[in-house]
């Protein structure tokens, strides 16, 4: 049910995310949560929350797309395994191999560049990321699988007289493979929200255009790159901006854990 | 809280959280006595029985907002005829430096870089500047625009050179057509005075040009309501005048004169004997030695002589940040031990001023480069209240001289509203500006 | 002596340990150590032939000699290498005289050789480099008659040959007399040259050691260029004494440097003025009034005050607005055009209804379709006008047009944009910076290979505007260029391929402890000699 | 049961092809991008020599020859100069200063890891911790580096890049790795679930019953897992090196590959991306041993005898 409940709150959040931030109100520069409600407002008097809307909006979509692409593999991983043909495995894990070996940064990277800077978005790094980590959770799937005892587990049910669709959607997946994919899935939502902070601040830094979101939107690093200097240096009044930053990624963990210990749970 | 105050603190920076922070930390050891510092008017403005008379005026918060026009108007409805005539002096200064703006921009483009399809007029204008800057070679082309049809410019060119023929200030005068200058006591004549559209040679158009002896008209002009204002300053105007005159005057003769606290307030020198010892070296008389002990710039000035009578630019900088600092200690201490707002300000006058002095002084004693290294330093400390327009039109005319345009350009530009008939002094400059860039090496524009 | 190291403002209980312990390791960095300053970014090369930024320019002026240049005291023709220079062979050609004991930083001696094997670099085809193709339209080649002697041929007569001579002067001995300087040779990192100091680039900074020469005694013993980007960090930096100088300090920070006594603002002459290009050839925007509408939609009072953070009215500001392609002290520039300080969004409906456009449900339509505008900005731009590229967005979407907004970075910049090849955009905000020549025939003139018009950023087209400055390039009288300009600007405001925003200074910032810091325009470091830092 | 060999032996081929496959992946990837070095140095409108540079370069006949002239020199050990990023500096200075900067801040980072994977084996980091360690991972890799930067340039200033500074840097950045994007906290739970995992298995109750230790037994089992979680933990370290290194401003490989790929400074990227090629290569060479000298060692065990002798425990 939390997770449910974190993950409505960050959908909502992100639809109702508005498309360009508010006129500015230099009156309340850099107002605290009690006087801009809920958040405060940044330096030209605009409230924090529409930054963390706007966060939302950029990472919630291809996070989730993220997840369920892992969350496919880990399946198709599980059933190979379970279908025991020592080729299949032995090619599955030879693309993995390469796959997983390869520096994910690298390839993030590139890709990140290809896109032409007017269409720039979070998606097509995502997917990239999620392919990456797919061979890792391929191979715990059939991990999981094998210990299952997979194909003697899958004839023996035959021999109950299961139809195969039920034996590998409900008895496979369902109810052995369900902990182990929704973990890996909530796994990359996490890692896919870490890397759009990673590159958007690596943008502002270098004074690049963004990568991962139009730039009339403002992403989480947004808010933290505004709140750090109030840590190190006295008399930086934007304590509020990173606690707000941090709170947005504290959702998506939660979100991410509730979930993991959910599927657990039956 | 003394309403002034608050005006300065508004008028200053226009922004509460970026006034100075007070400095804690103890003076530093500076050459300059101490009795000397207290002489400054800015410590004994600190106590409030001797600011009162200048408390609460509008004509003093536009003064230190450097909006001399407003300034001028104010001091007249407020019948201060010793801050009036104050008023004109620096305005009569300010029309020299125009108006050597102008001869030095005419020398360089007509002179220097004359093209052939340059106005036949140019002549006339070569002469005038020459005349102004004590140039005889540019000089002696007067007389030869006598037969041009060009606006008013024969009857100019016959007047000059009258004066040339019989010189004296009152020739000068007459040729400049000080007499045509309309307008009464806290007025700004200047601004209907056109620049002469002079027809090229040989090339279709024509070219607007500035006759520097306007500007000396009307500085001569403000000259004039400065002695109508206050008779009895006579004297001190002359001192005033002398760090800014144009070289072909020859300061009159006198003593010290007098400087009230009128004629000190939120000026860059700090007592009556700096502005004697300025206007001193300003006329040539090296007089470090003698007022070492009465003024403090030339204390300063002995203290960073080296051998060759050379000044130590070095320690001028540094001596003027350590008089600036003791100035604020030395108002605080006479505040009753309470560092003030308006402290710091008052004291950048001291700072800039210091450098500016210093400066009067290296020219005096032949070392360009030491009086080039100083004044652009006093240029750097010339902010807020401290920018003075005096002290930035006398670093144009220097600038137009050197044909560095940019800076001279930018300055003219910034103080066109408050100097009418500084447009004159822009043709010129344009014309130089132009001629220079049309000429360099095609510069890449740089994103 | 000068004031014990600095705490300017007292600082709040629970953060003192943190400036105690800065005020302490400042006070041991003092003693003998180099004068640190931080760049805008880093120097790309130390090779003056393949300088593209600024802080390229700048860091060569450390490391090498320009054969000529101007005083920045008095602006005089200098030379720290000529002995004496005179015209030859009817002023087709200039010889130098180079004074006697000159050294390389390798300890060779500096010779006429060195002169002719420069101009030869910049005339070899195999040197790819823009800033050589510029001098190979002026110079025809050298002879070096004797060690000393070099004589110099232009390709004609020019009427003042050592503004033709500002180039820097290259080691022959170091290329071992191959010409043809390429852009990757080992020279780019680790230069020889004659100037000041030896420059030794690194990945996160360049050191500057000081070499005493005949004509160079610095007094400052070494000299070190950091790269951080975070402005805020910079000025804190800066007031606790961890480096000694900011080269660029941007507006909304300059308050707090002028707040404090150890620090001290300094100008550096950099004539820039910002503008938003328009794509003349693209939906809407090819209507003149629709160009001339948005011109009266932004409202740039605001937009200053919210970005640049000058207040209106505000006296002596570094931001002043244009109405056209020069600064507004500039002779160049028509006063008789107006600035559009405010909005005017009445009369922009007007003009766009005059258009053909139509509003539906607030927003306008053109030929059917909704006008949405793509705005890209300069990326570096945000650090001196923070938010610029949302604060136009905002205002064009409350006149009623959608919009998408996005940066563009250097590199992109110098690829797509300058080369007119951005045509995805509807609007571009950027900045040009210029020296003494205001020149803008590159930017406006319609395109045509690498003669006129290479910085022309949408490839704009008017043919009157071009008739006007062909007679700019053609004119014989100063009048004639002076006319031209005043027409053109007034043509540029009408048709508006720029919406012209304002000028804006560049202001340093130096500790109190550095003397004799004297700044030159452009080039910077030129009086670097006179510098003294304990 | 499929052969034991199949597993290590497609590692050995993927550790194999990986340094080629990698190179030549990047090539097409980087080709794909809009205009190259030689028009952004020379653009073509202002410069004349664009072409010249190109051929100087090899960009001029297409990516596979690029690829082909490159790997050639790559093999005798010549990667050429820089073109944007140190440019005119050998790449091979580059490498050699970035590698060891790279691989020393890995192995730093990996120390927290391997003590909360041994910590959570062995039981002394208890379950309980994991909320906490989840917490402190839940705060991103930048805002931990951003602190570290900021202080880092405060507290030394002008002296923030000599040697005492990087070192400082280092230990920063080692920590951030470590700590930071759930890094520690993954390889804590991770450990733990892999052997409450086998915990559960039969031989780990039989060997309980015979007094043997756990541990001993279920090593050898799990051996394969901890070594393929281990070279997740170390692929995931490489990765956050970009960003980590990016911010803090070290010298390594990930800033490396970042300022090339954004100034396409190809030698350099291809230089970067082939030297991560090669660890991760190295990573799979190690996983697939640790799978052989198991295997290895699970053939050559002693077989277990007939049910009387083998358990006097339950005898007695």
């Amino acid at each position: 049910m939390l997770a449910l409940g974190a993950f409505a709150l960050l959908a909502v959040a992100a639809f109702a995310a508005p498309a360009h931030l508010v006129e500015p109100e230099p009156s309340r520069s850099f107002a605290g949560p009690l006087d801009a409600w809920p958040f405060g407002a940044d330096r030209a008097g605009r409230p924090l929350l529409e930054y963390a809307q706007q966060g939302a909006r950029v990472v919630l979509g291809p996070a989730l797309v993220a997840g369920c692409v892992v969350a496919a593999s880990s399946v198709a991983g599980g059933l190979l395994r379970c279908v025991g043909d020592p080729r299949v495995d032995a090619a599955v894990q030879g693309v993995g191999e390469v796959l997983g070996a390869l520096p994910r940064m690298v390839v993030i990277l590139v890709t990140a560049l290809l896109i032409p800077s007017t269409s720039r978005g979070l998606l097509p790094l995502a997917v990239a990321w999620a392919v990456l980590a797919s061979p890792g959770a391929m191979d715990e799937a059939a991990a999981v699988a094998e210990r299952l005892g997979g194909a003697r587990f899958v004839e023996a049910l035959r021999a109950h007289g299961f139809s195969w669709t039920r034996i590998f959607l409900f008895h496979v997946v369902a109810l052995n493979l369900r902990p182990v994919v929704v973990r890996q899935a909530a796994e990359v939502v996490t890692q896919v929200t870490f890397l759009e902070l990673g590159l958007s601040y690596l943008a502002v830094q270098d004074a690049q255009a963004s990568f991962t979101h139009p730039d009339s939107l403002k992403s989480w690093a947004d808010l933290l790159y505004m709140g750090y200097p109030s840590i190190v240096l006295d008399d930086i009044p934007t304590e509020h901006a990173l606690w707000t930053g941090l709170a947005m990624v504290a959702l998506v963990t939660a979100i991410a854990k509730f979930a993991t210990s959910a599927a657990r749970a039956r | 809280m003394i309403p002034l105050l608050l005006a300065y603190n508004v008028g200053c920076s226009g922004d509460e959280a970026a006034l100075g922070s007070v400095d804690e930390t103890p003076t530093p050891a500076t050459s300059v006595p101490a009795e000397l510092v207290a002489t400054s008017w800015q410590v004994r403005m600190a106590k409030t029985e001797v600011r009162a008379p200048f408390e609460g005026r509008p004509s003093w918060v536009s003064y230190f907002g450097n909006r001399r026009d407003e300034a001028l108007r104010a001091f007249k409805s407020e019948n201060d005829s010793a801050a009036l005539a104050r008023a004109h002096t620096e305005y009569a200064a300010m029309y020299r430096q125009a108006a050597l703006l102008a001869a030095n921009a005419t020398l360089q483009v007509y002179g220097a870089d004359r093209q052939p399809t340059d106005p036949a007029e140019a002549d006339y204008l070569l002469g005038v500047s020459g005349v102004l800057a004590s140039s005889a070679e540019h000089a002696a082309k007067l007389g030869a625009s006598r037969e041009s049809r060009a606006g008013d410019i024969a009857p100019r060119d016959a007047a000059w050179s009258a004066y040339v023929a019989a010189p004296g200030a009152e020739a000068a005068d007459k040729a400049a057509g000080v007499d045509r200058v309309a307008g009464a006591l806290a007025d700004l004549p200047g601004a209907d005075r056109l620049t002469l559209e002079l027809p090229l040679q040989g090339e279709p158009g024509t070219v607007a040009a500035g006759d520097p002896g306007e500007l000396w008209a009307l500085s001569r002009w403000h000259e004039a309501r400065a002695r109508e204002a206050d008779p009895s300053a006579g004297e001190t105007i002359d001192q005033a005048l002398d760090p800014y005159r144009l070289p072909f005057e020859t300061p009159p003769e006198r003593g010290a004169a007098p400087a009230t606290d009128t004629w000190l307030f939120m000026s860059p020198w700090s007592s009556a004997a700096d502005v004697q010892y300025v206007a001193n070296v300003a006329a040539g008389r090296d007089t470090t030695g003698a007022m070492a002990t009465a003024s403090l710039f030339a204390a300063v000035a002995q203290t960073c002589t080296r051998e060759g009578n050379r000044l130590d630019v070095d320690c001028v900088v540094d001596e003027a940040a350590h008089v600036g600092s003791a100035i604020e200690d030395g108002m605080a201490a006479a505040n009753g031990g309470q560092p003030d707002g308006f402290h710091r300000p008052f004291a950048d006058y001291a700072r800039a001023g210091v450098l500016r002095a210093l400066d009067l002084v290296a020219r005096a004693r032949g070392d360009a480069d030491a009086s080039g290294r100083l004044r652009i330093n006093a240029l750097d400390r010339s902010l807020g209240a401290a920018a003075d327009p005096l002290f930035y039109l006398f670093v144009a005319a220097w600038d137009a001289g050197n044909r560095n345009t940019p800076r001279a350009a930018e300055i003219v530009h910034q103080n066109l509203s408050m100097l009418p008939g500084l447009h004159l002094a822009r043709a010129p400059l344009d014309a130089l500006h132009v001629r220079l860039s049309r000429n360099a090496v095609p510069g890449v524009p740089m994103h | 002596m000068n004031r014990p190291t600095p705490g300017s403002t007292p600082p709040s209980a629970d953060r003192r340990g943190v400036l105690l312990a800065l005020g302490i390791a400042s006070a041991a960095l003092l003693a003998g150590a180099p004068l640190s300053f931080y760049e805008e970014q880093l120097p790309g090369t130390l090779s003056p032939l393949y300088a593209s930024s600024m802080a390229d320019h700048r860091a060569q002026e450390l490391v090498f000699d320009r054969l000529f240049f101007h005083s920045a005291i008095d602006n005089r023709m200098m030379s720290r290498l000529v002995e004496k220079g005179e015209l030859a062979d009817g002023g087709k050609s200039y010889r130098v005289t180079l004074k006697p004991g000159l050294k390389w930083h390798s300890g060779t001696a500096v010779t006429s050789k060195d002169v002719c094997f420069t101009v030869s670099a910049m005339l070899d085809p195999g040197t790819t480099s823009p800033i050589a193709e510029g001098y190979r339209g002026v110079l025809a080649g050298c002879d070096a008659t004797t060690p000393q002697v070099a004589t110099i041929r232009f390709t004609k007569v020019f009427h003042n040959p050592q503004e033709r001579l500002m180039f820097s002067l290259l080691p022959a001995e170091k290329f071992a007399g191959k010409t043809a300087i390429v852009p990757d040779d080992d020279f780019s990192q680790h230069p020889i040259g004659s100037g000041p100091f030896k420059g030794n680039k690194g990945r996160r900074g360049v050191t500057f050691e000081a070499y005493a020469n005949a004509h160079h005694a610095p007094t400052i013993p070494q000299m070190s260029l950091q790269e951080v980007q975070d402005p805020l960090v910079q000025v804190k930096t800066l007031q606790s004494n961890g480096v000694q100088g900011i080269i660029a300090v941007p507006p909304p920070y300059r308050p707090d440097v002028s707040a404090s006594d150890d620090l001290q603002l300094k100008s550096y002459d950099l004539r820039s003025w910002w503008f938003i290009g328009v794509n003349t050839k693209k939906g809407a925007l090819v209507e003149r009034k629709v160009r001339q509408a948005l011109d009266l939609v932004l409202d740039r009072s605001d937009l200053r005050q919210f970005t640049v953070g000058v207040k209106p009215g505000e006296q002596n500001s570094p931001c002043e607005f244009i109405s056209g392609p020069f600064v507004q002290s500039s002779p160049f520039y028509n006063r008789q055009v107006p600035v559009k300080e405010k909005s005017d969004r009445a009369a922009a409906t007007k003009l766009l209804n005059e258009a053909g456009l139509t509003q539906i449900g607030g927003r306008w339509h053109y030929k059917g379709t909704p006008v949405t505008l793509n705005i890209g900005m300069m990326a570096s731009l945000d650090v001196e006008a923070p938010d610029l590229l949302t604060q136009v967005g905002n205002q064009l979407s409350a006149a009623g047009f959608d919009r998408q907004e996005s940066k563009v970075s250097a590199d992109d910049w110098a690829r797509k944009v300058v080369t007119g090849k951005a045509s995805e955009f509807d609007l571009l905000i950027g900045k040009w910076s210029f020296g003494l020549v205001e020149e803008v025939n590159d930017l406006f003139q319609t395109r045509s290979g690498t003669t006129t018009g290479a910085r022309n950023v949408f490839n704009y087209s008017n043919s009157g505007a071009d008739q006007l400055m062909v007679e700019y390039n053609q004119s014989r009288t100063d009048t004639a260029a002076y006319d031209a300009y005043h027409k053109l600007h007034r043509a540029l405001a009408e048709d508006l391929p720029y919406l012209f925003l304002w000028k804006l200074d560049t202001k340093s910032a130096w500790r109190t402890e550095v003397r004799g810091n004297v700044i030159a325009p452009f080039n910077y470091w030129t009086e670097v000699d006179g510098w003294k830092f304990q | 049961m499929t052969a034991w060999w199949i597993r290590p032996g497609v590692r050995l081929i993927a550790a194999i092809i990986l340094p080629l496959v990698v190179p030549a992946i990047i090539t097409l990837l980087i080709w794909a991008l809009p205009g190259d070095p030689a028009e952004i140095i020379c653009p073509p409108e202002t410069c004349g020599g664009t072409a010249e540079l190109a051929a100087r370069w090899n960009l001029d006949a297409g990516a596979w020859n690029f690829f082909r002239a490159w790997m050639g020199d790559a093999a005798a050990g010549e990667f050429g100069r820089s073109w944007r990023v140190e440019q005119g500096l050998p790449v091979r200075d580059l490498l050699d200063e970035s590698i060891p900067t790279t691989l020393m801040l890995v192995l730093a980072a990996l120390v927290p890891l391997v003590l909360g994977a041994v910590g959570s084996a062995t039981g002394l980091i208890p379950p309980r911790a994991d909320g906490g360690f989840h917490t402190v991972g839940l705060v991103p890799a930048v805002v931990f580096a951003l602190l570290g930067a900021a202080y880092v340039e405060l507290e030394y200033g002008a002296q923030s890049f000599l040697p005492g500074a990087n070192r400082l840097r280092l230990v920063l950045g080692a920590l951030v790795l470590g700590l930071a994007d759930g890094a520690f906290a993954a390889a804590v739970s991770g450990v733990r679930g892999l052997f409450a995992a086998e915990r559960d298995q039969r031989y780990v109750g039989i060997a309980l019953l015979r007094g043997e230790r756990p541990l001993a037994n279920m090593l050898p089992n799990v051996a394969p897992a901890l070594a393929g979680q281990l070279r997740a933990r170390v692929l995931h370290l490489l990765s956050g090196t970009v960003v980590v290194e990016v911010v803090l401003r070290i010298n390594g490989l990930g800033d490396l590959l970042w300022a090339g790929t954004l100034l396409q400074d190809f030698g350099v990227v291809l230089a970067a991306a082939t030297a991560f090629a090669l660890v991760s290569a190295v990573l799979l060479v190690i996983q697939a041993l640790v799978e052989i000298a198991v295997a290895m060692w699970v053939r050559r065990a002693p077989t277990v005898r007939d049910g009387a002798a083998a358990s006097p425990v339950v005898a007695a």
